[in-house]
């Protein structure tokens, strides 16, 4: 275990302590980025507006007024509601975001948990937040919001499975499920003997990188998988009797996984926050510092993607959302799988 | 105050009793009873919707009207003709103009008056004005109501371009009222109908827009396609009209069948139809609609008539006792005013039969078995507006 | 750490499993005490597998997840088609056997 | 709180006594949520019960150096069991307030059977390993160590284990189908 961190602190509470406020900043720093970018600004462009633009220059301040406003807003509770769950329920799907960022690595020494098993540990908590949203809607005493619950639930179920097939082919390429191995045999692999650009593995696991995006998109409830929001069928479904603070929380809770999920996607299939070792030294000092902003720009570019679709496709029915995930995504992912595994014993 | 008498009291109680039983009949059913609405984005506005339930699928569902019920039939009766556009303007809030037409229309008829060649050019370019003002937001509508949030925008961005041709006209985006018994509030300005062509250009490429974006997207056909089907007779027995009608693949339009007092025969268009019947066919069939209304626009703007707009009216206007129905193919279906005149100031009983109460009715039979997102589309493609519903 | 410590604590998880299965009428509950039962048969699975080094206790605990996701699957199903049935999922309800 | 004191009591050394203290902490939890669980009248809590019974025995293995069956249960129980338990509650028409009872009866046959038993074990466990220590230098357990003896030595069981679960699917689904 490398203890140094720029060179700067050695001790072994500097670093837990730079770690630690190193994973809130990266929960709330890419969330906050996301919103203003896409949700603010890009959504804006493609939908002929400006955006915000009073509160600081080009609105970029725009996002404190709102947690300002949310949190004074008045923290509703309805009567019928099952109180302890109903406010709960928002610190469990945030919590559940600040599990995942635990164990990507943002540099050669800026991780948090270095994780023999980080992509199945990742694959492992995100699921847990399928429990907040079906207790959210199921406490809120709504039929909208148990209906959006249930959706919910059912999406995020479905589309665990071709997301971790897909993953899988990853793994096996890799040969670890280490997050900093995975960025380590992108930065170092070679595609036909050529390493010019090491082996980013968008290139050879294309497969499941497409199926990992729709994966991602259904399981942070973005259109064209939005059901469990649904907000023209199921007026907001499980956040529908959220106000204030606690719906501020499923608010950052849906940003921040949206970044959670891009860092992930970013890791696994773009070199992390690494570039191939043909072109720097990695194990350089510097990378603790260029490699957030590496990875934080990988991350935005899959974030595009994801705001881009959101904002672009309509909404599937829950049958056909079910249909595509078992019909089409798993036995896909299975091909992908079979396919990797021949190629890499064979070559 | 005076007391609460008994026979109050039982009324009360009665009420009281008929609320249990229908709640009494909901719950103790198979399956559960939501209810969408009267505050539902997918309702526009105050239409309830009681929908029963089994999972996902709808087993039963029953619209209930009348939570915007305003009385504009009442309303009329102490009202001069002149003075009734400005309230009926408001019944379908977004075609305003071409629910005045209709009105003015039976009581020209009741006058025996015509309103001069021009006045009826300009009458028939507002009318389509409104058609393409109220069918461009639906398109954007059932977009939104599909998941699509983008295109709503786009659909309000164009619609500025139709509305604001309206308020150069009129001097009202909205609630223009500028149809008078005889003719018309005013002449057109200067340039209005060079800027007009160049507002349809830009409509026609909204169209496009919506072709590629919304009507051409995998997603939005598979939500819409074979869903919510309404056969030619089913909807010819509720009494549905306009392009609900017509994408049952009836070949039925007021504005070619009854041109009454207005220029639709002058120009060379047609009657868009669709076999399916289903909610799909419902969206292209509107949206075709927009192509057409903006080349009548076209056509009539190159050969509007010069002369006056107004006919010789006197200036306290006095309708002859009569009877008269006139009916038009407005934005929504066909619109139609039965006026009973007495001789009066104002008209003595109207009745006010509007598109999309009928158009609603449907509901219940096309909605059996269908899942709920698809009851959201099956509204959306009916495109019905609360205050035509409720008026 | 001693090792009776796991087994303690997962000899008073599953006697609470125990008692759940026998004193809940809930279909439901009777399976949430059985899961309780398993975990507790997992929990001295993997602390034997510490205890002497070998992973043989750890492939069992996987086992024995995936039999209590199979179980929980069926058991459901068969909750689900009582509820149909009897429009109630308690088990003092369905005894039908009885004659 | 007993179990605290008691993993207070073992530590021998001050690494050792940081694990205790956790086991402590955590088991105490679990007791406490796993009685919850078979207390409450409240289905739906009953499940959030066995979340934090299911999420402390996690815990608890990584106690014990098994991060891989640690993660599998957070995966396969939290993620997966817990979730289709709700569905289930939610299918079954759970109260929102709790039912009147959901206990039989005869709980109290139920207890004293608990309580016999919970004696019985505890003699037998304490009797048999009882001041056994596990190893001070407990390491996590390689995955590869894991996934070879599942892909090795007990490749067969492995094998009728998916084929239990394709018959617990299709029985699952004959069962639930509504016809």
């Amino acid at each position: 275990m490398s203890g140094m961190v720029l060179g700067l602190f050695e001790n072994y509470w500097q670093v837990s302590i730079l770690r630690s406020v190193g994973v809130l900043a990266a929960v709330l720093l890419p969330a906050g980025t996301f919103v203003y970018v896409f949700l603010f600004k890009m959504v804006s462009f493609m939908q002929s507006r400006l955006g915000p633009m009073e509160a600081g220059p080009f609105g970029s301040m725009q996002l404190l007024a709102e947690v300002g406003k949310f949190i004074q807003k008045e923290d509703i509770v309805p009567e019928q509601a099952d109180r302890k769950l109903f406010k709960a329920a928002p610190y469990l799907v945030v919590g559940t975001v600040l599990l995942v960022y635990l164990a990507v690595p943002f540099g050669p020494d800026m991780w948090f948990a270095n994780l023999e098993g980080g992509v199945f540990y990742i694959l492992a908590v995100s699921s847990i937040s399928s429990l907040g949203v079906l207790l959210a809607g199921w406490s809120s005493a709504n039929k909208y919001a148990l209906i959006g619950g249930l959706r919910a639930a059912g999406q995020l179920i479905a589309y665990e499975l071709p997301m971790v097939l897909a993953v899988v082919g990853v793994v096996i390429q890799a040969g670890t499920m280490n997050l900093s191995g995975i960025v380590a045999a992108q930065a170092n692999g070679e595609i036909f003997g050529f390493s010019g650009i090491g082996n980013p593995y968008f290139i050879t696991q294309f497969v499941a990188l497409g199926i990992f995006l729709i994966a991602v998109q259904a399981e942070l409830g973005q259109t064209p998988f939005d059901m469990p929001i649904a907000e023209s069928e199921l007026v907001t479904g499980y956040i529908t009797e959220y106000s204030g603070l606690r719906f501020l929380l499923f608010f950052i809770g849906e940003f921040a996984s949206a970044g959670a999920f891009a860092a992930v996607a970013a890791t696994l299939f773009m070199g992390g926050w690494a570039v191939p070792t043909a072109w720097a030294d990695l194990d350089s000092n510097w990378f603790n510092l260029i490699g957030p902003l590496l990875m934080l720009t990988k991350m935005m570019l899959i974030g595009g993607l994801i705001f881009f679709v959101r904002f672009t496709f309509p909404r599937f029915r829950e049958d056909q959302l079910q249909k595509l995930a078992w019909t089409v995504l798993i036995p896909i992912a299975l091909v992908n799988i079979l396919a990797t595994t021949i190629l890499k014993v064979a070559f | 105050m005076t007391a609460v008498t008994d026979r109050q009291k039982l009324a009360y109680a009665n009420a009281q009793a008929a609320d249990g039983r229908v709640n009494l009949e909901f719950e103790t059913d198979e399956g559960m009873t939501l209810n969408m609405g009267p505050q539902h984005p997918a309702t526009h506005g105050t239409l309830r919707i009681i929908v029963k339930l089994d999972g996902e699928q709808v087993i039963s569902c029953e619209p209930v009207m009348g939570y915007m019920h305003r009385g504009y039939e009442k309303l009329t009766e102490v009202r001069t003709y002149p003075q009734v556009t400005t309230l009926i303007n408001r019944i379908d809030w977004l075609g305003s103009f071409a629910n005045e037409v209709p009105f003015i229309l039976a009581a020209e008829k009741l006058m025996e008056i015509e309103a001069p060649p021009r006045a009826q050019w300009i009458r028939t370019i507002l009318f389509e004005m409104s058609r393409i003002a109220n069918i461009s937001l639906f398109v954007g509508d059932m977009a939104l109501h599909i998941g699509a949030m983008t295109a709503a925008f786009y659909a309000f961005r164009d619609r500025e371009f139709v509305l604001n041709q309206i308020e150069g006209a009129t001097g009202g985006r909205f609630h223009p009222n500028f149809d008078r018994i005889g003719g018309l509030k005013d002449d057109l300005p200067k340039g209005w109908l060079a800027d007009t062509k160049a507002a349809m250009a830009r409509i026609r490429d909204f169209c496009d827009e919506m072709e590629t974006l919304v009507e051409g997207n995998e997603i939005f056909q598979a939500r819409t396609r074979g869903i919510g089907v309404i056969p030619a007779d089913i909807a010819l027995q509720y009494g549905m009209s306009g392009a609900n009608l017509r994408a049952s693949g009836v070949d039925w339009d007021l504005r070619r069948d009854e041109p009454v007092g207005l220029a639709w025969n002058e120009v060379d268009w047609k009657v868009i139809t669709h076999p399916d019947g289903d909610s799909f066919a419902r969206f292209w069939v509107r949206l075709q609609e927009i192509r057409e209304a903006t080349s009548i626009i076209d056509q009539l703007c190159d050969g509007l008539p010069a002369g006056p707009i107004m006919a010789k009216v006197p200036r306290i206007i006095k309708v002859p006792e009569g009877e008269a129905w006139v009916a038009t193919e407005n934005p929504l279906g066909e619109m139609g005013y039965y006026v009973v005149s007495k001789g009066d100031l104002g008209p003595f009983r109207v009745k006010i039969r509007t598109a999309s109460f009928n158009n609603v009715a449907v509901v219940p039979w096309v909605c059996r078995g269908v899942y709920v997102p698809d009851v959201v589309t099956i509204l959306a493609s009916l495109y019905f507006i609360l205050g035509d519903i409720d008026r | 750490m001693l090792l009776n410590q796991f087994l303690l604590l997962a000899a008073v998880l599953f006697c609470i499993g125990v008692y759940g299965v026998i004193s809940r009428r809930n279909g439901v509950m009777v399976l949430m005490s059985i899961e309780l039962i398993l975990n507790s048969v997992n929990l001295n699975l993997v602390a034997f597998s510490a205890m002497t080094g070998a992973v043989s206790g750890q492939v069992f605990a996987l086992f024995v997840i995936a039999v209590a996701a199979a179980e929980v699957g069926v058991g459901l199903a068969i909750v689900l088609a009582i509820f149909r049935t009897y429009r109630s999922v308690d088990l003092d309800q369905v005894d039908l056997m009885k004659g | 709180m007993t179990f605290l004191l008691a993993a207070a009591q073992n530590a021998d050394a001050p690494t050792l006594a940081a694990q205790n203290v956790a086991f402590g902490i955590i088991a105490a939890l679990m007791i406490y949520a796993a009685v919850r669980l078979v207390t409450t009248d409240n289905v739906v809590h009953a499940a959030v019960h066995l979340v934090l019974v299911l999420a402390g025995a996690a815990a608890q293995f990584i106690l014990l150096g098994a991060e891989f069956i640690a993660i599998t249960q957070v995966l396969v129980y939290i993620g997966a069991i817990v979730v289709l338990f709700l569905f289930g509650i939610m299918l079954t028409k759970a109260p929102m307030s709790g039912e009147e009872k959901l206990s039989r009866d005869n709980w109290m046959l139920g207890g004293a059977t608990g309580l016999v038993l919970l004696g019985l074990l505890g003699y037998a466990l304490i009797d048999s390993f009882g001041g056994d220590r596990l190893p001070a230098d407990l390491m996590p357990t390689d995955t590869r160590a894991v996934s070879d003896a599942i892909f090795g030595t007990y490749l067969v069981p492995f094998e009728i284990i998916s084929l239990l679960l394709l018959a617990a699917l299709v029985g699952a689904i004959v069962i639930a189908r509504r016809d």
